[in-house]
């Protein structure tokens, strides 16, 4: 089973290279570029199992290495 | 079009590859002679000059024709080095090019059983300014190395960089490994004891690398030809575990041969350590590591993934092998072993795939050509060019001020401190100077290292250009305190098929002989790389000098800046 | 008296640190292994520089699964000393034993090249050699040492003094200029700059001696 | 107007990074974890504009910088 985990600064911390890739849009000539954010797509591909012991597993591994909860979140789909 | 010349072998080669075989070959062999006999493995343009180099002193411990050149510094201890060029990958994708182009270097220097010490890179790209795609690609590039290197744990020391237009569809990116061994411990590539296991460790073999002018096959479906990728993608944390799995395996007595999976992959790694060898192999390809499931025995071949070794082990020393790969977490697997009939095999399990005289494919096989050669228009006319009409600049202020803003002159800095250079706590003299000096740990002695090519001037002559290339290198290091013991020289050019190309490289190769006679500092490993050109045009002719010389006593380091108030200021020479 | 350094499969300054130790400092240290479980033998961990598990994901993320991180955090718990410098800063950070974490510098580059220092806390078994608002010179080299933390935890590092070390000239961007932090019990110092690359006065410089002058001073005090 | 790009590499394309969060996730004792590709999340916030027109400008955005297309594609949605 296919799962995707979207980690993503938090809010209060600044993104310099969001900050940095916005400047390039604009200086591109592309307008009203307002923000920029980058964060992290991990696709995992996991062995079948019943989606409540997948769940446990990914929020786990979310935790413990696919995130910094200090600064960031996460979020993810069960496909 | 045939096969052959889907694969850049031309018609006399092919008939060439028949007759040594005594039939046609089959589709498996044929790809492998493809690679193995390109420019790039055979030197077959180039070959033909080398013997004017002078590659023998009382220092070389082991000259061209290893992985790495090495010379003696005293104290038991040797120094090994070499330079190769990672232009065109590089020129696709500047990161990757250059990350993988670093972690090639790094393997030739501990192939030789080398711990590496320092990196050095020469670089060159088109006129910087207004330039986008210029912009990226040094930054790319420059971050590809800093990336790699950093990651090692192997400083960055030196190198230079030029901006010209002639670079503006080729750039250049060569990288320099220098490593430091103990004189016992020195390795060569070589396949010896008949029976004795071949194994594979590092990374899984890919399609990386698969592609190119080299590769084509009617077998492969459409599928597959979206799956294979030119792109190399380096993994130094990889590489890094190579490494110190490699230097641990060396010091033990297990290990008879080793060499690195570089340019045309394993068929030219279990080639080349055969040939120095025993004369023979056998491999079984079922055994390769795989990334993919279904990949052809083609591409498992000639795949060039990156951080892979091959192993030659005495027998019955296979689990010491992997007992100490395994301490660094990489896997080990038996692939073949040595044998003594001069036969090079490709086994799928029971089955033969390929089956051909290993020495047909290396050099002594390989076609060498002498090419045409034939001194470019413009010498003669940039001879007779008449320079007493250039005005004297007005304002010498601005002219000066302009000069030092001037991307070629002014302060690379913003590059090499992007590149750790202090890691390993031996950088006596950090970039920025004529010369980085490494001290020797557990020695007195210091060496120092330089790069040096101006290629401008070897456009205007070529040989005269090569020899001010290898008297700037010397003097570099002789600023910094050191004695010149020995050269590696990158040799950039354009088509060896073009006689005014060819002119240049011939020129070049005796410029540098001559140079290097003169200043007792042989060429002890080198890299050609030919076809840097565009439909436009071809780079200026850019042989790069990498040279290290000795400080007896690392003390005595000598730097470029005013030291106090009140210094007298000499100038030396005519 | 011990030190010991820790070696990740790609630490790249363990030998540096090592080096200091043994020929600088000339007290006894050992490499320790990643796998190693058992470390009650030393008084002195460095986590060193490099690249841990190739610090793939983010710096320090993985190396905090090692079996030698349980423990280091044991170690710490005792009260005994740990410094970790630049990748050790970051494992300490992801390990849970500093507080806040460390991201890309600010202009997206690595950088390499030597800091100005200023010793904020004299007050510390790693800086008791040291005079408060002294300059140390000292090298830095990384691409991620942008200390970051949320407003409490930088308010609570500041009442508390916990903030070591700061820079004069902060390039990378941490928040409150930070270059070293130590833990509420003093016993837990993470810094980016690395003081081992300044002890051997062939290299020019030797402001590094201070730190571990001011750990062994500490040590043999049995503060 | 929110967008969010997803940013991977391509299949033929290693992926180092992935491989070695695999093993470390392995390593801990997560069993099952087959394979894992680490890509990007772009979030970029554009001034409001009709569908048709936010969508050629993150075409050309992307092609142009926000992904490097020799090793990588991508996918985008609009919010
Ligand atoms: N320009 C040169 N000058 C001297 N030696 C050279 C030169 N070019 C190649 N060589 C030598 O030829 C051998 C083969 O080089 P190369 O094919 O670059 O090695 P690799 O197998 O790592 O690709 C090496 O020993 C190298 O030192």
């Amino acid at each position: 089973m296919k799962v995707k985990v979207y980690v993503t600064l938090k809010d209060s911390i600044s993104d310099p290279q969001g900050t940095a890739i916005q400047g390039a849009l604009t200086k591109k000539g592309y307008e009203g570029v307002e923000s920029v954010r980058i964060g992290k797509l991990i696709e995992l591909e996991l062995s079948d199992r019943p989606e409540a012991e997948a769940k446990e597993a990914v929020e786990e591994m979310c935790e413990k290495l696919l995130a910094n909860t200090v600064i960031e979140k996460y979020t993810y789909e069960i496909l | 079009m045939n096969l052959y010349e889907e694969l850049g072998l031309k018609k006399e080669e092919y008939e060439r590859v028949v007759e040594l075989l005594g039939r046609e070959p089959n589709e498996l062999e044929l790809n492998m002679y493809g690679v193995m006999w390109s420019e790039h493995c055979s030197y077959k343009h180039s070959r033909a000059l080398f013997k004017h180099f002078p590659t023998t002193g009382k220092r070389v411990l082991q000259g061209p024709g290893e992985n790495a050149g090495i010379i003696d510094i005293g104290d038991n201890m040797a120094v090994a080095m070499k330079i190769e060029s990672h232009n065109h990958p590089s020129a696709v994708e500047p990161y990757q090019g250059a990350a993988t182009g670093v972690g090639g270097i790094i393997r030739d220097i501990f192939a030789m059983g080398a711990r590496p010490v320092a990196l050095l890179n020469s670089l060159r790209f088109g006129e910087l300014e207004n330039s986008e795609r210029v912009q990226y690609l040094l930054d790319g590039v420059v971050e590809g190395i800093s990336g790699y290197g950093n990651c090692m744990g192997i400083p960055t020391v030196g190198g230079e960089t030029f901006f010209n237009k002639s670079y503006e569809g080729n750039p250049l990116v060569n990288a320099m490994c220098v490593g430091v061994i103990e004189h016992d411990k020195i390795h060569r590539a070589s396949a010896k004891g008949v029976g004795n296991p071949v194994m594979y460790i590092g990374a899984s073999t890919g399609r990386d690398g698969v592609g190119g002018a080299s590769f084509a096959s009617v077998e492969l479906t459409e599928e597959s030809e979206e799956k294979r990728s030119a792109v190399q993608v380096g993994d130094p944390f990889m590489e890094k575990l190579l490494l110190e799995a490699s230097l641990e395996l060396l010091d033990t007595d297990a290990i008879v041969g080793i060499q690195d999976l570089g340019a045309a992959g394993l068929t030219s790694a279990v080639c080349e350590t055969a040939t120095r060898g025993e004369g023979g192999m056998d491999v079984d390809i079922s055994r390769i590591p795989r990334r993919e499931s279904d990949m052809h025995p083609i591409e498992v071949m000639i795949s060039e993934s990156q951080e892979r070794m091959l192993l030659i082990v005495r027998k019955g020393q296979e689990e010491t092998v992997n007992r100490i790969v395994g301490k660094w977490g990489l896997h080990s697997k038996v692939i073949g072993k040595v044998t003594d009939d001069g036969r090079l095999r490709v086994r799928d399990g029971e089955e033969v795939l390929a089956d051909m005289p290993a020495e047909s494919l290396d050099s002594s096989g390989a076609p060498k050509y002498y090419k045409d050669y034939q001194e470019p228009k413009h010498m003669k006319e940039s001879r007779c060019e008449d320079l007493t009409g250039i005005p004297q600049p007005k304002d010498l202020n601005q002219t000066f001020m302009e000069l030092l803003r001037a991307p070629n002159i002014a302060s690379k800095e913003w590059i090499y401190n992007q590149y750790d250079h202090m890691v390993r706590t031996s950088t006596v003299i950090k970039p920025g100077s004529d010369a980085a000096v490494i001290r020797i740990r557990g020695t007195e002695k210091g060496i120092a290292l330089t790069t040096d090519c101006n290629s401008r001037l070897c456009y205007l002559n070529p040989r005269e250009g090569s020899k001010i290339a290898v008297a700037e290198a010397a003097r570099n290091l002789v600023a910094a305190g050191a004695k010149p013991a020995a050269i590696t020289d990158g040799l950039n050019f354009g088509s060896p098929e073009k006689p005014e190309r060819f002119y240049e490289f011939r020129e070049s190769v005796l410029g540098l002989s001559e140079a290097c006679r003169e200043l007792d500092t042989p060429v002890i490993s080198g890299n050609v790389s030919f076809y840097n050109e565009t439909d436009k045009a071809a780079i200026y002719p850019t042989p790069i000098v990498g040279m290290v010389g000795v400080l007896e006593d690392v003390r005595k380091h000598m730097t470029l800046d005013f030291k106090e108030e009140g210094n007298v200021i000499m100038l030396l020479g005519e | 008296m011990k030190f010991g350094v820790i070696v990740f499969p790609a630490s790249n300054c363990d030998l540096d640190s090592y080096y200091a130790i043994k020929d600088m400092m000339g007290e006894k240290v050992d490499y320790i292994w990643h796998e190693e479980e058992k470390i009650e033998e030393y008084d002195g961990i460095i986590i060193p520089g490099g690249f841990s598990y190739g610090d793939y994901l983010r710096c320090g993320a993985v190396a905090q699964f090692s079996k030698v991180m349980e423990a280091v955090k044991a170690h710490a718990e005792k009260g005994k000393l740990v410094i970790g410098i630049c990748n050790g800063f970051q494992i300490l950070t992801e390990a849970g034993l500093l507080p806040g974490a460390l991201v890309r510098n600010k202009n997206l580059k690595f950088i390499c090249g030597t800091a100005q220092l200023n010793v904020e806390n004299n007050d510390t078994a790693f800086t008791n050699k040291l005079t408060e608002g002294e300059t140390l010179r000292i090298p830095v080299a990384h691409g991620e040492g942008n200390y970051v933390a949320q407003d409490e935890v930088l308010q609570k590092l500041k009442n508390n003094r916990q903030i070591v070390l700061t820079y004069r000239d902060n390039k990378n961007g941490s928040m409150e200029d930070i270059a070293g932090i130590v833990n509420e019990q003093g016993n837990v110092l993470g810094m980016m700059p690395h003081p081992e690359r300044a002890c051997d006065p062939i290299l020019g410089n030797t402001d590094g001696r201070k730190i571990f002058e001011s750990m062994i001073a500490y040590l043999k005090g049995g503060r």
